[in-house]
């Protein structure tokens, strides 16, 4: 797999979304050219995203997983932030809670499962990682740690490397506005604008850092304030509306791949349920303050629209829904039944070459 | 006074982290110069819990929540030190420390020395580290062994409640920084009583945390109470084994750790982090110099493999930790020498 | 000396251009409160700062000093905003070309010379330090070290401690436009600016950071255009106009006394000379873009400012101007004839408590 | 082909600078994906001139003058080589290396191990190190020791030209990455004649720069030659030195490490970082583990001090560092044991 990471990019990869770059239909909005078909094909992955998170949630608080990070609310950003790539010839370095964002581009719930297992055949990390620490080479999906903000000098790289190669792709690099306070952000950022290189900055301000509000992180009040101090555009976007945020992304993606540079695109949401399932999220906000974002809830409001767009209607919904939380069931047993890694599995891959870790022998141990 | 709140339940066995908590809020009462900073601290009373409570008690001037950005954290912290404040600076995972790195090891630990005493840099800084929490590559790390070279700096790793308050406020007193790692895992328990009053640990000591004559285990964090378990399995088998943990990593404590070696002459050091250049390392390294004709058998380290971190996966974790079935190996293999 | 760091500045200190907070006096510039004294004193400090600089570049090339670090050029853009400092009150993070900063402080041409030989009485650093690593805890001149921007974070917690100890004083904080790209920088400013911290941030933009022009080294023209992205005011001033200078860091210090916060200054200057001893600035820069610049020489624009506005003429200029090579060769022969630090003085001061160094009987070696 | 241009002057003796120079640009042509990103290393060459002329014959997409910000330098060399690239990032003195500590041991180090061999990061970081140029406490670092203790990293610290040249090479072709340490005061000289055409040095080898019977001594580093020059005023006292360059300092050699240690039965190893954690503390434990009984004295190390820095004022600079003196006196002790 690694061999393959520096071929160009024409690997025959389909997200969910399928790659269609068609034409609107002309049944969408009139605000978008976005397709009926994906936008069904979008709030598919949504309605599974949120089964997913929510399963994730149910198996951490049964003692099944050891760890969970809701994405709960972040759905329409990361949904309609994705959508504007082209799954065949861009790269992406999706943070931790972007659940959305790797089930468009073709990860399964089985997947995320396996990671949340452990298992040898989580295709992350083969059960190394926490899980939401994305990886799928085949889908571009680059490796994540837990140290935030790091992938953002990453992202300019990779984008570098495309600019060298003359290949168009653009470059999905996402993160929360806690993480726009790490000196990497400046770095990677500033470094991809000097170079003009193709990277979309995807900010998803969901308005924590864990219990850190956004008033102690930042004297601005959007994080697209930043983008001028880097000689680059900024749009700070309504994150719960799917549609907006597709194509606020859109024109970024546009920009990048006609070679005019970086953006830095904020889309401001909220995290509905504690930042992780470690987390208590009692003392540091209000229970009404979630009261009022959950009356926005993105995946209603996205089925509204595409109710009131013709799109969709209570019995097709319900359908949809039940078989996603089959495949979900589904998904859970496989990824529980699944195999956890053995000890052999351990000293793999430290090295391409496998003969010296160093220690006796070059054991490593 | 805040010693009359610790009098008060001095008599129950406390936890690790309530001896954190307990330390940083007898500190901060008894001398106004000392804050605490980090992601979380406040409100949150930190993700571990550790200043529960410190900022409804001293305020949102002295109990701090930071930007999510770690030089900046130990920055202003150094910042703040020279300018004769007292700082706490918390960074939430010991592997969250490396972007703080430069501010550490070239920054605080050398602005005396480069200043010619002009200045001083008195601060601490708290990292919970190790592993066991299914906390995978990044939420388990030992990075103890990277400040234990480094001059300028103190090193400090306690393993139980008492030292671990002790040691604490020794550190926050100090005109030096210090870095005090807090092995999460042990954060629960062993519980312990500490001693009521002021009570304050040396830095730079270690200490014989169980006598004995055939072998010796050194060791410190999660791995002492292993090295514990271990001893006790042997003591069974008549092998008496004394345990020395270390508590201090920098300055090591020379004259403890040969005093041991000539008296045992048989060494085991154990140490979760990975063995190359991991603090056992240099304990074998000064014995091997100053003991070698005391021991009767090669000095032997237990410790973590090389691999670039701990998995996550539950039998993987366990894998990548020294175990007591391990460490009691190691120990019988060598009084059999 | 440390233990008085802490103090609140009360410490009997009068920089070079003495502490006078007295208003104008009418004979200065419409445009500036400075009275005629101050900018005398200005004006002295200017000639001294050249006057040493051209020294150490001198020592240099002769071989008695090991490396200097020219700051030609920069002169007035120092020189002016220190003046909008309180001596007796603010604290100085001045970075290494900040020689006309340090010597509006106090410190004198010997105290430079001393640092450039590695003498024992070098204030900075009792000749451990290169030169230019400034330190005079007596002038609230707080130790720095070569990796740049560092300091940045340093100053913000400076001005916090100020904050919380209920002082008035303010921090002043330079750097080079190149520094700015650091993380550094990102991570201070932003904290500094949240936490409304009595800092000024001056950037010192003199075009080139050794070779990387700006224009490789950001995507914006002038530095002050960061200031917005951490909700600060930014300003951007002419840095070889003394009184420019000095009026525009004047408000920023006005501000922060006021507990307004942060301000960040773009002075753009040049570098006239090259980056350090150890540069060769031929292959990236032309000679006409040096001459260009040389003909907007600071010093030579201070003295044409004063002698317009009938403060000074040519016979008081040549008596001044003879008076500081006096002053300067006089301190060159005492700091080369101060004595090195011996061996017996290679530990001192690892710590406060110097019984354990680490080592056999913690002698550390 | 580049081989051409330095078969022509093969036979010229050549600097380490030089060596580093011709690796990079043989290897740029060599390879498309290679490319040189660092501060000041187009237009400018680089402060030492190690890529003088690469600007040139290569161009500004692939000889790149970055910001002045090492965790971007780093780390966007690393989202480089996971796309594809073969990155050669340079920090401009390795006491700048701290900024990208964290996309160094978090991100470059862990890249193949936490994705189960999904991604790679072929990448070399190339530092300048040591001191003995009056640089100062930032001037003159040596920070190797931290790096050779991360697993997923190889750490290179070659001593002369052919090797800087061979390793710098196959550094270049490792499909991981390689932290490679120049030692910035023997940039200039000892000049040697590098072997002709596509020479390559393989990583994880140490070499005997000198056989000898009574005494060995371990070496990198300028401290090699150092250790070199010993040996000579030993072998006139009439005893045999065998000195040992450890050249790649992860993996170190284990086999022969031992091999020396049991052949000498007297080891000394010599470095110029602090003693405390520096790689000579590994190489000693190494040894006490696995070869205790076949020495007839204790393992001696000869190294820096543990002060936080190499004083600028050169006899403190260097007191600082280990002398010829002083390794010869080591070596004499050692031999008279
Ligand atoms: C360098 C680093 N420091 C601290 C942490 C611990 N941590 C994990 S997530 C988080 C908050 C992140 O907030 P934000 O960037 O806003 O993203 P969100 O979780 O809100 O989506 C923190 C502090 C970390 N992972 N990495
Ligand atoms: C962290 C760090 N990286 C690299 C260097 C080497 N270096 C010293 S000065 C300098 C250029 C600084 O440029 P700028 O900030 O514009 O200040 P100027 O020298 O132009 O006044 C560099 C790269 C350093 N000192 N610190
Ligand atoms: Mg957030
Ligand atoms: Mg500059």
């Amino acid at each position: 797999m690694a061999r393959k990471q520096g071929s160009s990019a024409q690997s025959t990869r389909a997200g969910a979304l399928g790659a269609s770059r068609a034409e609107a239909d002309g049944r969408g909005s009139a605000a978008t050219d976005l397709t009926s078909e994906r936008l069904l094909g979008m709030y598919r992955v949504m309605v599974t995203t949120r089964a997913v998170d929510e399963r994730m949630w149910l198996l951490q608080r049964q003692g099944a997983i050891a760890f969970t990070i809701p994405c709960k609310g972040q759905e329409a950003a990361q949904i309609g932030a994705v959508a504007a790539f082209d799954p065949a010839r861009d790269w992406f370095y999706p943070y931790y809670r972007d659940v959305g964002v790797v089930l468009s581009l073709g990860m399964t719930p089985k997947d995320v499962f396996l990671a949340g297992f452990g298992r040898l055949a989580d295709p992350t990390s083969g059960g190394r990682q926490m899980p939401y620490h994305w990886s799928l080479p085949s889908a571009h999906i680059v490796t994540q740690s837990s140290p935030v903000a790091t992938q953002i000098p990453h992202a300019a790289g990779t984008a570098m490397a495309l600019q060298l190669r003359g290949e168009d792709g653009v470059v999905y690099c996402s993160f929360g506005e806690g993480s726009s306070s790490e000196g990497d952000f400046h770095e990677g950022v500033n470094f991809a604008a000097v170079r003009k290189a193709p990277v979309v900055f995807f900010c998803e301000n969901n308005h924590y850092a864990i219990s850190v509000p956004t008033d102690k992180q930042m004297a601005v009040h959007s994080v697209a304030e930043r983008a001028p101090a880097y000689g680059i555009p900024g749009e700070s976007v309504d994150g719960n509306d799917v549609v907006a945020t597709y194509e606020a992304v859109k024109r970024a993606v546009d920009r990048a791949r006609a070679g005019e540079g970086p953006t830095l695109i904020e889309a401001r949401t909220y995290r509905i349920m504690a930042h992780s399932s470690g987390d208590d999220d009692r003392n540091y906000r209000s229970r009404e303050e979630i009261a009022e974002w959950a009356k926005r809830d993105p995946l209603q409001r996205f089925r509204e629209y595409l109710v009131g767009q013709g799109l969709l209607d209570e019995a097709r919904d319900q359908a949809l829904r039940a078989e996603v939380a089959e495949q979900v069931d589904a998904a859970t047993d496989a990824a529980e039944q699944a195999p956890a890694p053995g000890l052999e599995e351990a000293m793999r891959y430290v090295f391409a070459d496998p003969t010296n870790l160093g220690g006796v022998n070059g054991r490593g141990r | 006074m805040a010693v009359n709140a610790s009098a008060a339940t001095a008599t129950k066995p406390k936890s690790n982290l309530e001896a954190v908590r307990e330390a940083m809020r007898e500190e901060m009462a008894r001398d106004p110069r000392v804050i605490l900073m980090g992601e979380d601290v406040g409100v949150r009373g930190g993700v571990f819990q550790a200043s529960a409570g410190l900022f409804d008690q001293f305020g949102g001037k002295r109990v701090i929540d930071t930007p999510l950005a770690e030089s900046v954290i130990v920055g202003a912290a150094i910042g703040a030190a020279v300018a004769g404040l007292r700082p706490i600076a918390e960074i939430q995972f010991a592997d969250f420390i490396a972007p703080a790195m430069d501010q550490i090891i070239n920054e605080a630990a050398r602005i005396r020395y480069r200043s010619y005493n002009g200045w001083s840099c008195p601060m601490v800084i708290r990292a919970p580290f190790g592993g066991g929490v299914h906390g995978g590559l990044y939420h388990s790390q030992s990075v103890e062994a990277i400040f234990a070279h480094v001059p300028g700096l103190k090193v400090v790793a306690p393993s139980t409640p008492a030292d671990m308050k002790g040691l604490l406020k020794a550190a926050i007193r100090d005109d030096d920084p210090v870095i005090f790692f807090e092995h999460k895992a042990i954060y629960g328990g062993p519980r312990e009583i500490i001693p009521e009053g002021d009570h304050v640990v040396p830095i730079g000591k270690a200490a014989v945390k169980r006598p004995g004559e055939h072998v010796t285990v050194i060791a410190y964090g999660m791995m002492l109470h292993r090295a514990l378990q271990a001893a006790e399995q042997l003591a069974a088998e008549g092998v008496s084994v004394e345990v020395l943990d270390l508590r201090t990593l920098r300055p090591l404590d020379h004259d403890a750790i040969l005093a041991t070696a000539r008296k045992t002459g048989r060494v085991c050091i154990v140490y979760e982090d990975n063995k190359a250049l991991g603090v056992g390392a240099e304990v074998a390294a000064m014995i091997a110099e100053e003991a070698l004709f005391d021991l009767d058998a090669p000095i032997v380290r237990v410790a973590g493999p090389e691999v670039p971190g701990m998995p996550y996966a539950a039998a993987l974790e366990e894998w990548f930790m020294p175990s007591v079935e391990g460490i009691a190996e190691a120990l019988r293999k060598l009084a059999a020498f």
